[in-house]
């Protein structure tokens, strides 16, 4: 057992700290800190620069932008990174297609699609959720059906995060109804300009707009835009769904929320409330669990096989997160009615946006498999249930 | 001891449902789309009904009703989440105006709220201030105001402010006019109703009462009201969430079945409805302690407490649940239960949250061996 | 709505604890408050006061000894009972068998076994559960075969509480096994010492006794010791279990532990423990809520429906009672050790039970159907899930 | 960072295991069924292995390992849950010697520790002291100790006591031979143990230590030490909790299915892997804040906090779901896991419950920004 980082972890931690705080523009970080959104043009700014610096997609194929990290090294620069609140590269893009087409893809498919990924000249979406597909992906319904040499798409996906952003859209289809529905599936990109394809953002109750539905009415792209070979779409959604070790619980992220909200709430008086107080304490010391446990699993998955314990990440990561936006919310009392407050208003910037937050992240144990999926897995992946 | 609505209550229960009967979820973000948040026509149809002036003497032009006619409504505007002003205006503002005003301020001010003329709201907190809303402040002088108070619920709308204040002989109210002296600034609020920031520069103001009736203890005894009131509404709105949990339960299919199958969702809404159940019941006690003539005003002020602090956590355990047990939809505007969730926050930080009334309750701990439902 | 007791139940209300602070003795009743068991002979004694003065039985029918009482009266005359630490008609007799037979029974059996039932000159026990019938109390196995005049009873059942003490037992028994398994059950009554009942204590993980395991092999009783009907056995158990809408909740008995908690707290100083007094306020608060829901069950059963709020009582009330007790370790602290200490112990006798009845009370969520059958009840019944 | 045992940490772990192999619950009420509540065959076995002088130096018969390798022990100990008062003799009253003793009585103590020759308890906890170990009830006066220690675990059985109590110059421990002054009461305690009242009426007592060593943070860091050990004790018996609890649901049988085909139960399990591991990543990581040698007393203080916290409330949650979940068996004593959960609340009250950490954890809460695992 050894507590401290090895001296090459130290002197990389540095690194990616100097990195961070020095490259990256301290407005879009400042803006991140305060719990703003930087929307669409500082993710790609941010993007393009860890990308010049060769950190964007650490997690690639060397040959194509990525770093042959340890995974300890992965997780000090996804920490660094949340810690100097830096938009972390667009998920879409470097977790999720990037490593399935470094993966499933062709050659000619890398070499049009990776390069551009990596920079964020495309801007990907995810098109898997439908309207009865949901913790039941595998019952998509949106058909793909070979005519000649183009595929030809019908049918809704829902759920899609920062559609409205997106070029590219890559999208789980059915291309054989006969088989069992995890057999007949495929993986398909299509351009978002492509005639047929209409966005509706849906609006979510923290009055924001992130998700959007998307239909599709005889959309037609080239066979070649077809990921890997037909029906390995299953294969693929797998792939990507459990290729992310680092950064699943987001501990960083939480860590620096709490810590703000700790300093608003001492800066108010409001820490000599021992009942507020205490809460404070027992969430720092579930955070300190979870991160060690993300540490736990990040020190002994370095053979590829994920550590069991990993399953917890989400689940507990995602509690914390809810937790403390929720603790954010009683700090800020009858202050949080001010969510559309304009510059005018007497109400502090973070207690504006303590309740739109609370609420949105209610998303958290929703989305990206629910925490019932979670406990699911535990209950019959660890434990044999 | 009786928990049950007498026939008039009942028949009141009805009406009003039978007034809301199809709001919906679109109604709603219609209505709160656009200033000032809610519906003028249904504004004035509670007002035709006599429930704007439902809790005030008749002299006062009110229906001289009490605590659990109050209850009865606020319960079935919670039902549909409706966004009207009504426990704000009728409960809170006009409430303080039936405590502390002079006959002719009540004839005047209950009159105009009553027939659904005037709107008027309580400007009671401040940016600083938290809970407290003595209004510090806010200092008066020679009758005029000057300091912010921010948010006032319904304050862009209001025809008339109720605001504390300062004074050299302590705290006090004054009924305010929006106009010279005042600057409102008013946005939207994360339930779709509105605030605002109202911001005195020697705004002249009238002194609510003449000074014979202690303005901290009426505060109190309004605000417990208020809060009991806010506790029905809350009511309202967590049967609703819960009844849209079961019937999308009962109707949402995955991995080839419905979701009641599913027995750790199943439990889960099992636990909403004892969070439910336990919550109508403390509420509608804390508003027969409320109606009850002989209760002292320490008991009132505690059985406010202890509703709020249950409905603070059941609020929160329902409102949580309900979007998790609904999946992604229930992230949606364009669903009822996020709305619904929102609500009861706002509900639970207006006037004090769980841990604020456990930190009042904590001072009267030991003054009691057990807590005696009946005296 | 009526916040005050009526006059007349304001004098029943002093009635009653007149009655049970001036007749049952001071010294069970002091041995109940300070949470330690007065044994069979002190059940014995309270019980027939009581009986005497006609308040042994008061849910049974006017001329077996009940009275026509209203549900409120009956909730005032359970709750008075516990404040005043009177341990209770023991609930074999008085709430299971002794209605079962009132309405179930012949007329000859009703005069042969109620008067001694309300008196406790029989003591029951209940022979309900089997090692692989628990929750699921329908696939019991103990067999009942007639035989000429007699019923032939082998099997066995267990978790039978106070077995140690009774003279009776009453028995579901399988007497159609042909059947659908609810269809082909019988109760029949069975005298302890019969030839072939052995009976075999069971430790707890207090260290106590209470329940029991009984073997019937080859007992013979006489065909008159069958209750009512054949096969009309999970209909008297339905009725059992449903009958008793009084003192579900165990209200006042954990308000007088909590009383009695705060009491030793604030004596040693730890109500100056911010974070132990709100548990307190928040237990306090709960407890509240409970007994008012009790209350609105009382108050809105009359008509002999039981009132849907109903199925809560259990649920929360065994949840608070827990967590009473297990505050209450938290208020012994070490002290709790001294679980097994004599009278040279300086530890007093309070901190002393404090961890066996944390123990002992894990079983409130599980025995008489467990938290899990209640949540089940509510989701079925109530929610229509 | 690495949380992983070393090739020699996992053989000494194994021989652990296989020295307590088929220690079963049969096996344990036997010996927790008569004095001295535990085996003394097999206290010698661990003896015989080196274990009972692990933390010891090589000088004084010890085996000169460190906080990973007692933590190693602690927790097989745990897994079976085995009744000798391992963490009570080695880690508490052995490590104070150890920390505080003169050269001479480091040799003769420890080295009895560690052959099993003698069981040394430590008595700091008094009747009304709670869970301050300074021993202010007893107060030290010419070389003699007079007052109560209660309870005092091994108390019976223990050939030497270590004893906190008061002196003119502050508080100090004291090595006490039970006989002359000394009468010692024993009892079961409500896991199987044993505690003794010990009554000292001017017993003899030899000073621990030449007052070189500061007492109280020789005390304190002991106590964290014995925390922590106490920790991994609790990881043991709550993984044997946990798998005792899915092997039960994959058999029993009810309504006609194994239980784990009930939903509600599965996911409660899951929820009580999620408390095992969360607990395992901070016990671990405090072993590891003790173990470096550049961690100040407060740093390794806090850290004992911190994971006690978190096993306060992971053994609670693990062993009442335990319980719950196993129904009527898991309440008898002829079933393991209600033991388990008669070990974990002791373990939770001895030193300080939840709260209790909680407590001195506020009183840092603004000296830090947020926690950092590494320095």
């Amino acid at each position: 057992m050894q507590l401290a980082l090895t001296e090459e972890e130290t002197a990389f931690r540095e690194e990616m700290r100097t990195f961070f705080t020095t490259k990256i523009p301290q407005e879009l970080r400042d803006t991140i800190a305060s719990g703003r959104h930087v929307g669409k043009e500082g993710i790609v700014t941010a993007q393009r620069i860890m990308n010049e610096a060769g950190y964007a997609v650490p997690n690639w194929p060397v040959q194509w932008g990525g770093q042959d990290w340890t995974p300890m090294q992965r997780h000090i620069w996804h920490e660094e990174m949340q810690l100097a609140s830096v938009p972390p590269p667009l998920a879409f893009n470097a977790s999720m297609i990037g490593p399935v087409i470094a993966h499933f893809g062709s050659e000619e498919m890398k070499a049009k699609f990776l390069p551009a990924t990596a920079n964020l000249d495309i801007w990907w979406c995810q098109g898997f959720s439908e309207p009865n597909a949901g913790s039941d992906l595998a019952s998509l319904t949106t058909k793909a059906v070979r005519d000649g040499d183009d595929w030809v798409i019908n049918g809704q996906k829902t759920w899609t995060t920062l559609g409205q952003h997106a070029d590219w859209i890559f999208c789980l289809c059915r291309t054989d109804p006969e088989v069992k529905k995890q057999a007949g599936i495929s993986m398909i990109l299509i351009p978002m300009d492509t005639e047929g394809v209409t966005l509706r953002p849906i609006e979510l109750i923290d009055g924001g707009f992130e998700v959007n539905e998307v239909f599709f009415e005889d959309v037609r792209v080239p066979a070649e835009n077809l990921v890997g070979k037909e029906n390995q779409g299953w294969t693929m959604a797998k792939f990507l769904l459990g290729n992310e070790r680092v950064g699943v619980a987001p501990v960083a992220q939480t860590k620096r929320r709490l810590a703000t909200l700790k300093q608003v709430a001492a800066d108010r008086g409001l820490l000599d409330d021992v009942l507020l107080a205490a809460k404070v304490v027992e969430l720092e010391n579930e955070l300190l669990a979870l991160e060690l446990t993300a540490l736990r699993v990040v020190a002994h998955s370095a053979d590829g096989k994920p550590h069991p314990a990993s399953s917890v990440l989400k689940l507990k990561g995602t509690e914390l997160q809810q937790a403390v936006t929720e603790l954010f919310v009683d700090v800020a009392g009858p202050l949080a009615l001010a969510s559309g407050a304009d510059k005018d208003s007497d109400v502090p910037d973070w207690a504006r946006v303590t309740a739109p937050d609370y609420l949105n992240y209610r998303k958290a144990s929703i989305y990206g498999g629910s925490n019932e999926i979670q406990r699911q897995i535990i209950a019959g992946t660890i434990l044999g249930l | 001891m009786d928990f049950s609505l007498d026939d008039e209550q009942t028949a009141l229960r009805d009406a009003v449902r039978g007034l809301l009967k199809g709001f919906d979820n679109e109604q709603r973000r219609a209505a709160t789309s656009e200033d000032p948040g809610f519906s003028q026509e249904q504004w004035g149809r509670l007002a035709e009904m006599g429930l704007l002036g439902l809790p005030y003497s008749e002299d006062d032009g009110g229906m001289g009703a009490g605590p659990v006619e109050l209850a009865v409504v606020a319960e079935e505007l919670g039902r549909v989440n409706a966004p009207e002003p009504y426990v704000e205006t009728v409960v809170l503002a006009g409430g303080l105006v039936a405590a502390l005003g002079t006959p002719a301020q009540k004839a005047e001010v209950l009159g105009a709220i009553s027939s659904g003329e005037q709107v008027v709201a309580a400007a009671l907190l401040e940016p600083g201030s938290r809970w407290d809303l003595a209004g510090e402040g806010v200092v008066e002088k020679d009758g005029r105001l000057t300091g912010v108070k921010e948010p006032v619920v319904a304050g862009g709308r209001a025809d008339l402010l109720v605001v504390s204040a300062t004074t050299d002989g302590g705290p006090a109210l004054f009924l305010v006019t929006p106009g010279e002296g005042v600057e409102t600034s008013s946005y939207a609020t994360f339930d779709g109703g509105r605030a605002a920031r109202v911001t005195l520069d020697g705004a002249p103001a009238t002194r609510l009462g003449d000074g014979s009736v202690d303005t901290l203890a009426a505060l109190e005894r309004v605000v417990a009201a208020a809060k009991i009131a806010y506790c029905h509404e809350a009511l309202g709105l967590m049967e609703s969430a819960l009844r849209l949990t079961t019937e999308y339960l009962t109707t949402r299919k995955q991995f080839g079945m419905t979701l009641n199958r599913f027995q750790a969702l199943t439990f889960r809404a099992a636990d909403m409805y004892t969070s439910l159940e336990l919550s109508r019941s403390i509420v509608t006690w804390a508003t027969m302690v409320l109606a009850d003539h002989s209760s002292t005003p320490q008991q009132v002020s505690d059985a406010a407490r202890r509703a709020k602090l249950q409905v603070s956590k059941a609020g929160r355990h329902v409102g949580q649940e309900a979007i998790q047990l609904h999946g992604g939809i229930g992230m949606t505007a364009e669903y009822a239960v996020g709305h619904m969730t929102s609500r009861l926050t706002v509900i639970d930080h207006l006037l004090g949250d769980g841990r604020e009334q456990t930190k009042h309750l904590l001072t009267t701990l030991t003054d009691h061996e057990v807590v005696e439902p009946v005296g």
